[in-house]
Formats: C-alpha cells, sequence, structure tokens
C-alpha cells in the first residue's frame, strides 16, 4: 500500500457559478484526501472547452502518468475517444456527471440527474399552478445536459394546462438572465413561475423580478443549489421557494470513490447516481454549505 | 532684392564642424553653417548630399553626432520631435508631413491649437486664421477640407501655410516648390521676402538654381556630406553653382530637341474626356513624341493621367491606344497595353516606404520576374543593378527601406520603377521633383532618347523650364479643361501663363489642331 | 483663385457632413426599430425602452473609451476582464469595510474610490506596456485580458464574489433608481457620451489622439507626446470600464468569471459600427453611442421576438450588424471611401 | 555611398536581417521548453514532445491561413466559428453517405471534399464581403462569426453532432496515425507551413500581400488588384481552417457549439508572437509557426506543474505572452522599431 498512486482529476474550468462550486470541491476534496493518505497525489487540470480538454488528458498520461483519472467531461461524445485512450494506458476511470457514449469505458459513473432535474422542477410547478397558468423558460448555453433537463422538464408538463409562454437561452449567465427576464417581464402582462434551471440565472430573474416589482405576481425556480439560493429558501422566500439541487458536490464523491478503489481492500466499480432532490425550506439545511464559493 | 545690411548681423543659428552617422555610415563630415536674420541662405547639392540631414539637425529632428550647434549666440541642444518650435525654429519637412484624416484646419494648428474658454478648442477662430494665412498664399482650399482629399500640391501649401503661420524667428523648408508651378512659387517667394524684411532668419533648399539666384543671399554647397564652399549669390550664375554641386561642367541641361515626325501615327488619342476633375478632354500623342502638360496646381492634370490609366472611372469619352479603343478599368491593364503612368504622390502612391529598393522596383513588373511559379530573386536583382546604374540610384545598400532614402534617390527609384514596365508610352507627373540638375540632365536625356527610340511621353510638370526644354508640344489646362495646345515657337512661358491663368483660351488661337 | 468661396459654403457644408456621417448608424438604429416595433409594438413601451437604454449604457461607456483608444491607433481587448476584476475587488473592499466599520453610505463610497483606481491604475498599465515596453496593443491587452479574468476567479475561488446584503441595499438605488423618470445609468451614460464627445472634438487632446491614429509619425513630428497621448487614451479607456463596473455592481450585487465575457468585442464592434474606423485616425464619440445602442436593440428584439429558433439568434445578430454597417458604408459612404 | 555595394551585401544582409528576425520568437520558445524542461523532465520525453506537436497542429494552420489576412491588413475574427461549422457539415455528410451508401474510404473522401468547398467558400464570402461589399473585415468577420457559431448549434439541435463510429474507425488514422514517427497532423502541419513560407516569401502573391497591406494605394499604382488579392487571403485562410477541421474531425469525431470557440484569438495571436505586425504590411510564416508552438507549450507546461493554483492558469498564460513579446520587440527590435 505504500507505492505512490497519482490521481488526474479533469474538470472544466471555473467559467460559471456552478463549475465554480464544482472546482471548489475537487480542490477541497484534494486537500483532505492528500492530507489523509500520503501516498496518494492528486492533480487537477482544468479545461477551457472539449479540445482543450483532450489535450489534458494526453498530458496526463504522458507526462503525470497518473494511475486513475476523474474526468468530468466537458461533452459527452468529443470526449470519450480521449477517454478510452486514456484508459488503454491502463488507467482507473472515474467518469462524473456527464456519462460517454461508450460506459465500458468507465469504472465508475458518479452524476446527478439531470433528467430527474427536469422532472422534479416540472413536478413543482404543476403543484403549484393549473389549467391556464403561464410560464417562462430561461434555459442554459445549447448543450446536451441543457436538452435533457428541457426535455424531461416539457414532457412532464405535457398535458397538464401550464402555458409555456417562451423560452430563451441565458447562458447560465446572471447578466444574461436578467436581461432576458426583463425583456420577458415586459412582453408578458402575466407570468405565474419562471423555471430558471440554474441558480445563477435565477439571481438575475430575481432582480429583474424586483425591479420590475411584480414579485407578488410569480415565483422562480433554479436549480444546482448556490448557497444564496438555498439560504434564501431556509428563510422562506416566497420569490424562490425552491430549489433543486444538481450537486457541484459530487466531483468529491467521485474523488472519494476513487481513492477508495485504492485504500480500500476490494475493487470499487460501479455507479453512483446522486438524486437531484427538492430543496424546501424544510430540508435546506443539510444542502447549505456557507464556506463553498457557490 | 532685400538690401544686403539686415542680412549683414550677426548669425541668429548657425552650427559648427556637425558630423552625422547613421549607425556606421556617415552621411556629414564637419560642416559649418549659418543663417542670420533677414537672410535666405540656400543650401544646394546632389540628392544625398546631406542637406535635410544638415537641416534635421539644424531644428532639432535629428542630433549631430559631433559638432556644435549655437542659437541666439548661446550654445544649445536642440529638443527633438519639432519642439525646438517653442524657441523659433519652424521646419517644413521635405516629405510631405500632414497626418490624412485630419481637416486642414487641424494640421495647420497640430501642436499647438487655439484654445478658448475653458481650454476648449476655439474652432471658429482656427478656421478664421487657417483661412486667413492661405488667402495670403492665394490658394482655395476650404480650411474644412480632408488632408486626404487634397492634391499633393495642395498639401505642399497647407505645410507652408502652417510653417508661416508659426512665429518663426527661422524659417527652414526643404524643397519647398518641388512640387509647385510657378503661380504657386511667386507667391510663396513673396511671403518668404515678406518674412525677411521682418528680420526671419530663413534657410532653403531647393533644386531649381534659378529660384535660388532669385532669392538667396548666401548659397552653401555640399556635396557627398562634405562642404564644398559658402558664398554670396552675387557672385554666382547659375552654371557654376551647378558646376560646384556636380563636379562638373554642365551645358545643354536639355537634349537637343529631334525634329518631330508630324506624320507619325497617332498612339494615344482621347476624346471628350471626363472624369472626376476632368471636363471635356481631348488630345492625341504621337509615336516619338514629348507632349508637356502645363497648368496651376488643381487644374486636372493628374486627373486626366489617372483617368486614362484606369485609376479613376470615367464617365465620358474615348480613349484609343494604337488606334484601339480601350477601356482600361485598372493599373494592371494600362501597363499590359504598353501604357504607364508614373505618379506625382511618390510617397502615398508610388513606392512602400518601409520595404527596401528591391521589391520597390519590381512591384509593378513582378510577372517578368517570375520562373515556374516562384519569384526570381537572382533576376530582380540585376533588375535593380541595371536601374540603380541608369537612374544613379544612390543607397547605403539595396536593404534599406525606401522611406529611408534622400528625397531625389526615392524619385528616381520611382522613376526606375515605372520605367521596368518598359512601356511604349509613358505619363510622366513631375518627373524630376526634388532632383539635382546633374540627374535632371540625365533624366532629361533619356526621356529624349526614349522618344528617339519611338516611345511617346506626355510629361505633366510644373516647372516651366522642364516643359519648354523637353516637349515637342504642350497642352496647358485650365480647371479641368485643355485650355491651349502650344507648338515650336509659341511654346514660351508667358504664353503658357497666359493659358494657364486664363487670360487666353483654346478659341483665341487660330490654330487649334487635334 | 481667390479664396471667396469657401465663406459662403463652409458652414453649410460642414453642417451637411457632419450630418451624413452619423447619419449612417443612426439610419441603421432607426431601420432597427421600426423593425422592433413592428415584430412587437411592446419595443417601443416605456419599460422597455428604459430597460433597453440602461442596459445600452455598460457597454456604451465602456465603448465611448474604446473610442479614444482605437482612434490613437490602438485597442483593448482587456476591457471585459477589467471590468469583472474590478467589481471584484469592489465587492471584496465594500464587505471588508462592512465587517470593520459597519455600513454606511461610505462603504459605497469607499467601493467607488477603489474602482477609481482601480480602473486609472489597469488603463495605465496597459498604456505602458504599449508605450514604454513598445508591446503591440494586441498582445499586451491579450495578456491582461487572460490576468484580470483569472484573478477574479481567484479571488472568488471559481465561484461568485457577492456584496453585502446591507450594502447593497444602500448601492441599489445607483442602478434602479430614475431622476427625472431617466435612471441613473443612463445618465451617466449620457454623461461619458458628452465629455467623450467634447474631449474627442472640442479639445487638443482629441486632435492628438486622431494625429496619432492617422500618421503617428507626423504626430511625433508635431511635437506631441505620443507616448503620453496614447497612455492617456487608456487611463481613459480604464476609467471608462471602472465607470461602467460602478453601475453594474448594485445591479446584482456579484462578480464571477463569468462577469464581462466577450464585452471587448461588443464594445468595439460598437466602435466601428458606430464609423471609428479600426486602423485608427478617424474617431466618432457620437457613432459610438448609437452603435451600443444598436447592438443592444438586437438583442431586445430577438428576446421580444419568437418568429426565429433560439438556435438562430447569434446568426441574426450577425447578420444584422453586417447589415447595419453595410447600410452606412455601402450606400451613403461608398463614395467618401472611394474618395480616401 | 554609391549603389555599387548592394551586390555585395544584399544577400548577406537580407540573410542576417532574417535571422535576427526569427531569432526573436525562437528565443521565447527556447527559454519556455528550458522552463518546461526543469520544471518537469518529463516536458521532454518523446510522447509529450509528439503530443504537443500534435496539437499545435490546428492553431497552427488556421495561423498560417491568419498571417496572411493579416499581413494584407485584414483580419478574420470567424476562423472557430468556421471550423466549427464545417467540421458539424461533414459529420452531417459523412453520417448522410453511411445511411445511404454505407461505409467506406469514400465516406471519408467525401467528408473531405465537403470540407474543403465550404472553407473555400466562407473565405470568399469573407473576401466578398470586405472588397465588395467594403465593409470592415472586423465586422464581416464578427458577423459571420455570429452565424457559423448559430448555424452549427442549429444543426445539432442544441446538442453534440457525432461521426457515425464504423465512419470514425475508417478516419481514426488520419489524426492518430504516424508516418515515419511523426504523427499525421504534424505531416500536415509541416506542409502547409512549407507551403504558407514559400508563397508568402517566394512568390509574387505574397508580395502583393505585404504591399496591400503596407499601402493600399501604392498596392493599386503598382498594378496589383487590390480586391481580388485580398479576397483570396480570405480564401486561404478558409482553406487553412478547411484542413485544420479535416484533421480535427477524427480526433474526437464530433462538433457542437463550444469546438472552437477562442480559436480565433490564439490564431491572431500566434501571428503576432511570430512577428507579424497586426497592421499589415508584414508576414512571417515562420513566425507564426513558431508563435503556435510557443502558445501550445503554455498550456501543456501548466498541465506539467501544480505550482499554481488552476484559477491562475490565465493569469500565467497572460503573463508568458506578454513576456515572449517583450523578449524579441523589447530587446532585440528595440532598435529596429525605433528607427522605423
Ligand atoms: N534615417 C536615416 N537612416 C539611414 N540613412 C539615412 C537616414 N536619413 C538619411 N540617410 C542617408 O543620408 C544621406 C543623406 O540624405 P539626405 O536626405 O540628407 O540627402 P539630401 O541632400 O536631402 O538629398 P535629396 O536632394 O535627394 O533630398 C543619404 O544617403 C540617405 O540615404
Ligand atoms: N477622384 C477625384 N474625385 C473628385 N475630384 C477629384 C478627383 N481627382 C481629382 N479631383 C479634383 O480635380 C482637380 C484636379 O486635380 P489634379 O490633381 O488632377 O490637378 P493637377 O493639375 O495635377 O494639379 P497638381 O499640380 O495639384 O497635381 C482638383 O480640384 C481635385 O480636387
Ligand atoms: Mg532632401
Ligand atoms: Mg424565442
Amino acid at each position: 500500500q505504500d507505492e505512490q498512486i497519482k490521481i488526474g482529476v479533469s474538470i472544466p474550468a471555473a467559467t460559471h457559478g456552478f463549475m465554480g462550486g464544482l472546482n471548489w470541491h475537487a480542490q477541497e476534496a484534494e486537500k483532505r484526501l492528500e492530507a489523509l493518505h500520503p501516498n496518494i497525489d492528486l492533480v487537477i487540470v482544468t479545461a477551457d472547452g472539449p479540445e482543450d480538454q483532450a489535450s489534458d488528458l494526453e498530458d496526463l498520461v504522458s507526462v503525470q502518468q497518473i494511475d486513475a483519472l476523474v474526468v468530468l467531461p466537458f461533452e459527452s461524445e468529443p470526449l470519450t475517444e480521449p477517454v478510452r485512450a486514456v484508459k488503454d494506458a491502463g488507467v482507473f476511470i472515474t467518469v462524473v456527471d456527464r456519462g460517454l457514449t461508450d460506459p465500458s469505458i468507465q469504472d465508475v459513473y458518479v452524476s446527478g440527474n439531470n433528467t430527474e432535474m427536469g422532472v422534479n422542477s416540472a413536478e413543482y410547478m404543476m403543484s403549484r399552478l393549473g389549467e391556464g397558468d403561464n410560464i417562462v423558460i430561461l434555459r442554459g448555453i445549447p448543450t446536451v445536459l441543457d436538452t435533457e433537463r428541457f426535455d424531461a422538464f416539457m414532457s412532464t408538463i405535457e398535458g397538464s394546462g401550464i402555458n409555456v409562454l417562451d423560452d430563451e437561452f441565458a447562458n447560465w449567465n446572471r447578466d444574461d438572465g436578467f436581461e432576458v427576464m426583463q425583456d420577458f417581464l415586459s412582453r408578458f402582462p402575466d407570468i405565474d413561475g419562471v423555471w430558471a434551471q440554474d441558480d445563477d440565472i435565477t439571481l438575475g430573474v430575481v432582480e429583474a423580478i424586483r425591479q420590475a416589482g411584480r414579485e407578488d405576481e410569480m415565483f422562480v425556480v433554479g436549480g444546482a443549489g448556490m448557497k444564496e439560493i438555498v439560504k434564501g429558501v431556509m428563510d422562506g422566500d416566497p420569490l424562490v421557494p425552491v430549489d433543486v439541487l444538481y450537486p457541484p458536490a459530487q466531483i468529491a464523491t467521485a474523488m472519494d470513490v476513487t481513492v477508495a478503489h485504492f485504500t480500500s481492500n476490494g475493487p470499487v466499480l460501479g455507479e453512483y447516481i446522486l438524486g437531484s432532490p427538492l430543496i424546501t425550506q424544510e430540508n435546506a439545511e443539510q444542502f447549505y454549505f456557507p464556506d463553498s464559493p457557490f | 532684392m532685400v538690401d544686403a545690411a539686415s542680412a549683414s548681423g550677426s548669425p541668429i543659428l548657425s552650427a559648427s564642424r556637425i558630423s552625422k552617422s547613421f549607425g556606421e555610415i556617415p552621411v556629414l563630415f564637419s560642416i559649418d553653417f549659418d543663417v542670420k536674420p533677414g537672410e535666405v541662405h540656400a543650401i544646394i547639392g546632389e540628392n544625398g548630399a546631406g542637406k535635410s540631414t544638415l537641416i534635421k539637425i539644424l531644428s532639432g529632428f535629428e542630433q549631430p553626432t559631433s559638432g556644435t550647434i549655437h542659437y541666439d549666440g548661446r550654445q544649445v541642444t536642440l529638443p527633438p520631435n519639432g519642439e525646438a518650435e517653442a524657441m523659433g525654429i519652424v521646419l517644413i519637412h521635405q516629405e510631405l508631413n500632414l497626418a490624412e484624416h485630419l481637416t486642414v484646419a487641424d494640421s495647420i494648428f497640430l501642436g499647438r491649437e487655439i484654445t478658448g474658454w475653458g481650454g476648449f478648442l476655439d474652432l471658429k477662430q482656427m478656421r478664421e486664421k487657417s483661412r486667413a494665412i492661405l488667402d495670403t498664399l492665394h490658394v482655395r482650399i476650404d480650411p474644412d477640407a480632408r488632408i486626404n482629399t487634397l492634391s499633393v500640391a495642395d498639401k505642399q501649401m497647407v505645410e507652408i501655410a502652417k510653417a508661416i503661420s508659426r512665429d518663426a524667428r527661422v524659417l527652414i523648408m526643404d524643397e519647398p516648390t518641388a512640387v509647385l508651378s510657378v503661380g504657386e512659387t511667386e507667391t510663396l517667394f513673396e511671403q518668404i521676402r515678406r518674412l525677411q524684411a521682418r528680420g526671419v532668419a530663413i534657410v532653403f533648399i531647393s533644386h531649381k538654381l534659378d529660384e535660388i539666384m532669385q532669392l538667396a543671399q548666401r548659397v552653401t554647397v555640399l556635396r557627398d556630406g562634405q562642404l564644398i564652399a559658402t558664398v554670396g549669390t552675387e557672385a554666382l550664375t547659375p552654371d557654376s553653382i551647378a558646376q560646384m554641386m556636380v563636379g562638373r561642367e554642365l551645358s545643354n541641361l536639355y537634349p537637343p530637341k529631334h525634329e518631330p515626325d508630324v506624320d507619325a501615327p497617332v498612339v494615344l488619342s482621347v476624346r471628350g474626356l471626363r472624369a472626376p476633375g476632368v471636363k471635356d478632354v481631348s488630345f492625341d500623342l504621337r509615336r516619338g513624341e514629348i507632349l508637356g502638360f502645363a497648368g496651376l496646381i488643381g487644374s486636372g492634370r493628374t486627373a486626366v493621367a489617372e483617368a486614362i490609366v484606369g485609376l479613376t472611372r470615367r464617365t465620358a469619352g474615348e480613349i484609343e491606344v494604337h488606334g484601339k479603343p480601350v477601356n482600361f478599368t485598372d493599373v494592371g491593364k494600362s501597363v499590359a497595353a504598353g501604357l504607364a503612368y508614373m505618379t506625382k504622390d511618390r510617397k502615398g502612391r508610388g513606392l512602400l516606404l518601409n520595404v527596401g529598393l528591391q521589391p520597390n522596383l519590381t512591384l509593378l513588373t513582378l510577372k517578368k520576374h517570375i520562373k515556374g511559379a516562384f519569384v526570381d530573386g537572382r533576376s530582380e536583382e540585376q533588375a535593380l543593378e541595371k536601374a540603380v546604374r541608369r537612374f544613379d540610384i544612390r543607397a547605403r545598400d539595396a536593404s534599406v527601406p525606401a522611406g529611408k532614402l534622400s528625397g531625389g534617390n526615392q524619385q528616381k527609384l520611382l522613376l526606375g520603377k515605372t520605367m521596368e514596365s518598359e512601356p511604349d508610352i509613358i505619363i510622366m507627373d513631375e518627373p524630376t521633383r526634388g532632383i539635382d540638375v546633374g540627374t535632371k540632365q540625365q533624366i532629361y536625356h533619356i526621356i529624349a532618347a526614349l522618344a528617339a527610340e519611338g516611345k511617346s511621353i506626355i510629361v505633366i510638370s510644373s516647372e516651366l523650364q522642364e516643359v519648354i526644354g523637353l516637349s515637342h508640344r504642350v497642352v496647358v489646362m485650365r480647371e479641368g479643361r485643355l485650355a491651349g495646345r502650344l507648338e515650336g515657337a509659341e511654346i514660351t512661358e508667358a504664353e503658357i501663363m497666359r493659358y494657364a491663368a486664363g487670360i487666353k483660351q483654346d478659341g483665341d488661337n487660330e490654330r487649334i489642331s487635334a | 483663385m481667390s479664396a471667396s468661396a469657401p465663406e459662403a459654403t463652409a458652414s453649410p457644408g460642414k453642417g451637411f457632413r457632419l450630418d451624413l456621417k452619423t447619419a449612417g448608424p443612426l439610419l441603421a438604429l432607426i431601420l432597427l426599430v421600426i423593425l422592433g416595433y413592428s415584430l412587437n409594438p411592446l419595443f417601443l413601451a416605456e419599460g422597455n425602452v428604459s430597460n433597453l437604454l440602461t442596459r445600452s449604457a455598460f457597454i456604451g461607456i465602456i465603448a465611448v473609451g474604446a473610442t479614444f483608444v482605437i482612434t490613437a491607433g490602438g485597442i483593448d481587448l482587456s476591457v471585459g476582464s477589467m471590468a469583472a476584476f474590478i467589481a471584484g475587488v469592489m465587492i471584496i473592499v465594500m464587505n471588508w469595510a462592512v465587517d470593520a466599520m459597519g455600513v454606511s453610505v461610505w462603504t459605497v463610497v469607499l467601493g467607488i474610490g477603489c474602482s477609481l483606481i482601480l480602473g486609472i491604475g489597469a488603463g495605465f498599465i496597459n498604456g505602458f506596456l504599449t508605450t514604454k515596453a513598445k508591446i503591440e496593443a494586441f498582445i499586451v491587452t491579450l495578456g491582461t485580458m487572460g490576468i484580470y479574468r483569472s484573478l477574479v476567479t481567484y479571488f472568488a475561488n471559481g465561484g461568485t464574489l457577492s456584496l453585502d446584503s446591507d450594502a447593497r441595499n444602500i448601492y441599489r438605488p445607483i442602478y434602479y433608481d430614475s431622476i427625472l423618470g431617466v435612471p441613473i445609468p443612463v445618465w451617466v451614460f449620457i454623461l461619458v457620451a458628452i465629455v467623450g464627445w467634447v474631449l474627442m472634438n472640442r479639445t487638443a487632446f482629441g486632435r492628438y489622439c486622431m494625429a496619432i491614429g492617422s500618421n503617428e509619425h507626423v504626430a511625433q513630428y508635431s511635437a506631441i507626446k505620443v507616448d503620453r497621448v496614447k497612455t492617456w487614451t487608456y487611463i481613459i479607456q480604464g476609467l471608462c470600464v471602472s465607470l461602467a463596473t460602478i453601475i453594474y455592481v448594485p445591479r446584482l450585487g456579484s462578480a464571477s468569471a463569468a462577469t464581462g465575457v466577450l464585452w471587448e468585442l461588443e464594445a468595439i464592434a460598437a466602435v466601428i459600427i458606430g464609423g471609428t474606423m479600426l486602423k485608427g485616425g478617424f474617431g466618432r464619440v457620437g457613432g459610438t453611442v448609437i452603435g451600443a445602442l444598436i447592438l443592444t436593440a438586437i438583442g431586445n428584439i430577438l428576446n421580444l421576438t419568437e418568429i426565429i429558433s433560439n438556435y438562430l439568434n447569434g446568426a441574426v445578430q450577425g447578420v444584422i450588424i453586417v447589415a447595419a454597417v453595410y447600410l452606412q458604408r455601402g450606400s451613403l459612404g461608398r463614395r467618401k471611401k472611394a474618395a480616401e
């Protein structure tokens, strides 16, 4: 057990809130795990895009000569082959969040659940709204996981009689969230609910609603579990009554599991799907990490 | 002439034992020079002799490698970048030195804007003052016009306006008349005499020896960076100056005119040409003929040439080359048809200032130097060698950027570039702009030889002597039209001026020929 | 030959030329407004117009600064990151002040002061590196762009820096309040535009910028302190970024790695749509303001309509930008161009 | 003083200058290699060097094209989006071909042909709009940048376009195989660099590009078909993007809205680090190649070490880029600059 183990962690760079949280959790986990296991060395690399990440993977193998890889692919399809190449070099593979197109590559899979996130958000909407009520949707960046959330949401509310007035991309960015919501507000005199899908967007949306003075007319459902939003839920903010978890801490879980593969007695394999529970005032406390940047 | 007394005081600006090297290359050797208040002191010398370098040192734009400068009796180190203007030393650069996007008024006051209340620009006053200065120069330039819409000559007038608007105690002018025609030159001289009478010291560079005889009290001659002599003008004749300059006798500036063949075929025929700046121009050019184009600034001579070679769109009229109607849409087509145009704007239109001699020389005719698919460096080098010999281009080495050549050598390079295309018909716009007399003579002989060979040449020139000395026939332009056509003995300065100024018109002349 | 003509024609001539120049972008804006209104009449509703103007203030203010940099022949790619960085530091400083001294108006004043110093400093650094170290502006500002973006990510630990909510309540009005019915950010924008216009067109400094952008040698030979003027353009740019940030922070009360991404492209686009040339020599602050309005209006219009797929927003934006510029250069500007 | 000198000095003089000019970026690259090696000796391991070279091929090939555009005084911001768009269409066409005719080598040939046509076409459009419609290159390519990026998002329905796996197996070797121990992308890069160098330095076309970038008027007066040459530079750029895409697609087998983001900035940075001037008139293909290697090496080195926080990667990158350029301009180039 005294041989040195090097584990590479390849994740997207912290370009927006969720990824920022993910980066933070990864670094926290690195500190924690390295302190705990002197023979484990974790190397975190961040990428600005799929091709950048493919390059990172090559470097982790050829230069860092890793024994295991924890990877959150920027996008599933483009990274399937590069991860396979890592696997072919004899490296233990843990895939996080976005599955590869060929699941046989991975040894461990840890993930949030985009579909469940869409479904839970839709179900909450349906619990508060009914026939003839209007909602608007602010989406992220056109990517597979955005599409998964959106499709799941749409198929769930189908037949409920809730009108989706329009959806626009807000790029998981609070400035865009603010501006798109401003425009929705000037366009639609009657909005009952907003699905913002992401807490960065939610923050912008909330400000736009406040500015328009229409807080009492609608509520917002965000997603991910940003600490400010969770705090608001905890305090009973009527405008953002709930949040749907999509935990950035899943990267830490994945790192834990991967380290366990080398430190525990038996091999660690399989899938670890983290749920996307609804965060409500009752359970908010357990999802609140005041030290996290996210 | 201004009385000698005013020029007999002690010098206001003097340089002693000035030497200058650019890197390893020495260009000035221990020059002594001074200028007194109320005096016009001319500097002459061949192209590349170091005139511009000397006066840049006298105005702070270059620092001498050794030697001292005295101003007002005190030894000084002149501040760089035109800051010496504040001390009263003003320089008109040889190369136009205006920012193309600014307006005329902005340019005239650049660096010493008039500000009014609160430090804001007093645009009205700047405009009015600009107009007043331009008025004294008798030029019709709108102070609000942008520099890039002006002709080269107008730009030069703006430069002059800019310089005389400053309160100069020493005014240094580097070939201010190179692009000016007789009229403009005369107004410039009036202004110079006026300033002189006010006690301004003037340093004047020109290759036009008669101008120097007219204006200067003393002349300093430079050759290859050496001071040859400083002498009073009264002791000189143009011939003796020329001899000091070139170091040899300069008889026959103009080659003898061979008898034009009246039956020679017309190689270029222009009928009813209309284009930007051109209103209804018709003329013929015969084989072996030298046709002079005279006229005042902005009379449209350049505009005619540019319309013919396809640089501007013509709106009406026919052009025939060798009897075949042509419509050149770009310069390439006209060059291919054997018709080349040499621009007068060597800096803005003629040469790439940041590259060496070779690429400049062959830019117009690069196709000739293609072997297979590639540019044949050898063949380019040979072309350069030939051009250097033929036009006496003097440069430190072939890699010197064209912008660093002396003004005259730039002009020779441009001439070489145009002649590279071996045209049958050549339109030369101010071909000897800034060229020293020695080389001028060579160029005139080249032009005459070309004509004798059967080439046809249009010479656009503001130097009347040149037009008269070279041309078989002369046309005079005025406000975009042909005002007159002169032949043989009619070709005199007075006659040309009468047409150019509009005192006489084409119709007044009984012998209207095509 | 005499100069009698100019007096008669100069003044109207100038007026006319000025009109024509501003007419290009203005025409494009008017067509865009007509388009917006015909797609959705709400486009001209008071609320939307006010939103639109307020929104355009950020890019507009930054673009006014960029007009100076570009006119003097430079370029600044760092503005977006600089805004994020300044916003981040402002928030950190204000939060620290709240901890140390409690909340008061002075907290906000401190933040604003801090922002101004940073903006001027960052501008100075860009200017210094381009003029004194003689490194191309493109490279310098590409470098500082990366540096500021990294620093704000680092300060925020990859997440978001959020302003203390009490401080925010004091600060909020600067974005959300109106004076005489006009939102404060719009006032700031108007002010910056006027000052910028005056500086560009009515002071020697503006002339120097144009001269330098047009021909640096000429400027230098006219005893203009080229390096100093160029450095000042970057400082003005920094100051504008700082002002934009001061009204940006109260809007959402936060800064993160995502703040100000691509603002540099938008700002440069606004400048060029407005008729300033990328190569320098020719600056139009008025045009820049219109350019910023055009860019903001395009985004707004796209949000107000459902005709086209969301995926194609970027394409529509691209087509409109090109068309807007074509409109002014292609038709009206053709002759002017040819003459140049 | 006379011109007898040229014959004697021209050739060596020219050779020497060339050395000095390439020396700047080369020196920066060498220092970077030393830095990389000292941080981790594996930096120079065969596998890493081969990875690094292969990776630099994309940006390198695109940057060679950009060298022509920039030399002729233009700019192309659309290259990254264009790459994504071409990759997307290639994948769609190849997938369709697989459905229609089954998998064979011809599938890939079809895809490649399609890519070449698109690249040339896209380049032509950029060139046409800048030269004939007289719209600034910055605006044209900003517009097409948005358009291509949107189109690929639209084609992919917001997701990813993936190449059929059988087709991919046939195509794969183009990225992953080696010839004589050198990866195929590196061969392509070498080839493009050589052709580019010859085109720039040994043909009339290259000379024309420099002339146009240096002074468009002089070029026009020298019988150069300015519009045509400029359009060709954009076509060459499009062709280079197409070639880069042809070796990119087999690497990841997919295209999405995220493909090629910011490649334009990297390509322009490589060109400028290599010593070409953003204002045009002066092109150095050799320098561009070194510039691309420098940029790739920086990213690689950052992956080799854990000394600094990941959040600060961008800052380190920025500092190194500025320092690399300073190294060549600041010290070696100072005298040249000052003299100009
Ligand atoms: N900045 C410079 N760097 C290198 N050499 C230079 C520079 N300026 C001038 N020279 C050289 O110095 C010499 C003298 O040039 P100068 O311009 O003084 O000549 P000139 O007498 O004014 O000639 P012209 O009549 O042609 O204008 C020339 O050989 C020229 O190439
Ligand atoms: N492309 C153009 N469009 C509009 N006007 C033009 C154009 N070219 C020339 N002009 C105008 O035509 C007139 C003739 O100018 P041109 O330069 O041909 O005169 P020139 O006789 O060659 O005089 P100079 O001695 O100044 O060169 C000028 O008033 C000029 O402004
Ligand atoms: Mg001279
Ligand atoms: Mg929509």
